[in-house]
């Protein structure tokens, strides 16, 4: 139950975060967007790692046997790609910042250089 | 030992409810950050020392989540209300004195 | 605790569509962070506390904090964030 | 117009995929056969009682360097990029005498906190990348107390390359040395089970991966803190 809450939950927020990047006009919102929808991938990522009833994969004694644990490669995952997201979120936000210089706005059908 | 700790964290949670009342209630930027603040102070080391009951293996982690609690929490509140006054958030007409502006002046 | 969970994930949901519908960057960017911190409790009923931690210091700390950084140089001569189609294209037009 | 029919249309599949996707998903009851053998043969083979810091350190250990190595990358483009226009002169409003007392009392405790975190990951869940944070959050609070102070990069660069250099140098030693492949943990004694002084070379990984992505993270917020030249309506 809980894992299915999980996934119906991270997919409305890819949705609402690949909604947002889409359709905003301002590029710091769209940015904001990506976060979003980050976290919705990672919600995903761990709920198929969940197994119901399961404990963290800690396991502090080693004669403990029975005792279910969830999956910890999913999360060992989901720990490098929340790094790597934040390392992306601040190249994202550099590029923004030098547009702004460039421009003196962030909005999006401003920077005509690239239409067609 | 259970019952003083349950007690403890329902007084804990009924000041951060009182603490949220206020943030509703209150006219102005400066008075809503002066009741959340203490209040999420005074809420928090209730809530803890009522867990310090429950699980009293907790206790010397607890004292230390306190004693950091007790020197960030009071800070970032001025450091708030510092910034929403040189951000020039309006006050309430009821406002009497307002030292930093004077000390400001005085500079 | 599936009760629990589902009331957190709603919580979750509503940060995420004010994310996306508030006019103003600052509230659309703190409710960005907000986000990732109901999303951290989410972890923690799911059993992944490691990926909880991380969420909370990174994902919603620290971003939410290079955010206002990349505001702060940015609102420098954007005083009225609040964002207006009109007002943007006529200081364009004065700086031309 | 047909920008939006296109948004729509975009996110309708992609709805009706996740929607799919959804519907089919039945929670597991077992684990998959890696992460079982992760969680049976994991703290007898490497002695650490954190399965996920086992798996980042040592089983996946080649992705956790490429990760570092992004992470890296990231932080160098963040630097030159915005290092472009930079105003060494400008002058912000100091931070209040509280503020300063308590940054200053603060910045050694949340320093200590971030190196528990992180040489307790093999014991408790936390590890490099958190404590890696924590410390970066330090930086954070000194940077906005007294904006005004110069930090430079130098000392955060050298701290980074020692400590990714070391931890290639220890994950070399690995191969070498036991020969069981790039990144073994054994090539110490793994000690006593569940002790801070256990799993061989995880906690000592962890630390170099903490400092590097502390300093890492650091840098990045420096970075995108620095002045720009101020720009006047002409």
């Amino acid at each position: 139950m809980i894992g299915t809450i999980a996934v119906s939950t991270g997919s409305l927020l890819v949705l609402v975060g690949l909604w947002s990047a889409l359709t905003n006009r301002d590029i710091i919102r769209m940015i904001v967007g990506f976060t979003i929808f980050d976290v919705g991938i990672h919600l995903i990522m761990i709920s198929v790692g969940y197994i119901s009833g399961g404990t963290a994969p800690i396991i502090s004694n080693l004669s403990d046997i029975g005792v279910s644990y969830v999956d910890p490669v999913p999360q060992a995952l989901v720990l490098t790609a929340i790094v790597i997201g934040l390392g992306i979120t601040a190249f994202m936000l550099t590029y923004a910042v030098n547009m702004y210089e460039k421009k003196g706005t962030l909005e999006i059908d401003k920077f005509e250089e690239l239409k067609w | 030992m259970e019952i003083a700790g349950s007690i403890f964290v329902l007084i804990g949670s009924l000041i951060f409810f009182l603490s949220s009342l206020g943030v509703i209630r209150m006219p102005d930027v400066y008075n809503r950050i002066q009741t959340g603040t203490k209040a999420t102070t005074l809420g928090t080391i209730f809530v803890l020392v009522g867990l310090a009951f429950l699980s009293p293996d907790w206790t010397a982690k607890l004292a230390v989540l306190l004693v950091f609690i007790l020197l960030t929490n009071p800070v970032s509140s001025h450091v708030v209300a510092r910034a929403a006054h040189f951000n020039k958030e309006p006050m309430s007409p009821l406002t009497i004195e307002d030292k930093l502006e004077a000390k400001e002046e005085e500079a | 605790m599936e009760i629990l969970f589902l009331i957190i994930s709603v919580f979750t949901v509503i940060t995420a569509l004010t994310a996306l519908a508030v006019k103003d960057r600052v509230v659309s960017v703190l409710a960005g962070g907000a986000t990732g911190l109901f999303a951290s409790i989410l972890f923690i009923i799911m059993a992944a506390p490691d990926v909880a931690m991380t969420e909370a210091a990174i994902g919603s700390g620290l971003t939410t904090f290079i955010f206002f950084f990349a505001l702060r140089k940015i609102r420098r001569n954007d005083q009225d964030h609040s964002y207006k189609v009109s007002e943007v294209t006529n200081r364009s037009r004065e700086n031309d | 117009m047909i920008k939006k029919a296109f948004t729509f249309l975009m996110l309708g599949g992609l709805g009706a995929m996740l929607l799919n996707f959804i519907l089919s998903f039945r929670e597991r009851t077992a684990l998959p056969e890696v992460a079982a053998h992760y969680i049976e043969k994991g703290p007898a083979e490497l002695g650490s009682a954190n399965i996920v810091t086992s798996v980042v350190v040592t089983y996946r250990g080649l992705d956790t360097l490429g990760e570092v190595t992004i992470l890296f990358a990231a932080a160098a483009v963040v630097g030159l990029l915005i290092h472009l226009n930079r105003n060494e002169n400008a002058v912000r409003r100091e931070g209040s005498e509280i503020l300063k007392t308590a940054s200053a009392l603060l910045f050694p405790l949340i320093l200590m906190f971030g190196a528990y975190v992180f040489l307790n990951g093999h014991l408790s869940p936390g590890g490099g990348f958190q404590g890696g944070a924590i410390i970066a959050s330090a930086v954070v609070l000194t940077v906005l107390a007294s904006p005004n102070r110069k930090i430079g990069h130098t000392v955060l660069s050298v701290i980074e390359s020692i400590s990714g250099l070391a931890y290639v140098a220890l994950g070399a030693a690995g191969a070498l040395l036991v020969a069981n492949g790039f990144l073994d943990n054994r090539i110490i004694p793994l000690g006593e089970f569940g002790t801070l002084f256990s799993a061989g070379l995880i906690p000592i990984i962890y630390t170099l991966i903490g400092l590097k992505v502390g300093s890492e993270l650091s840098s990045v917020v420096i970075s995108l803190n620095g002045e720009t030249i101020e720009e006047d309506d002409q």
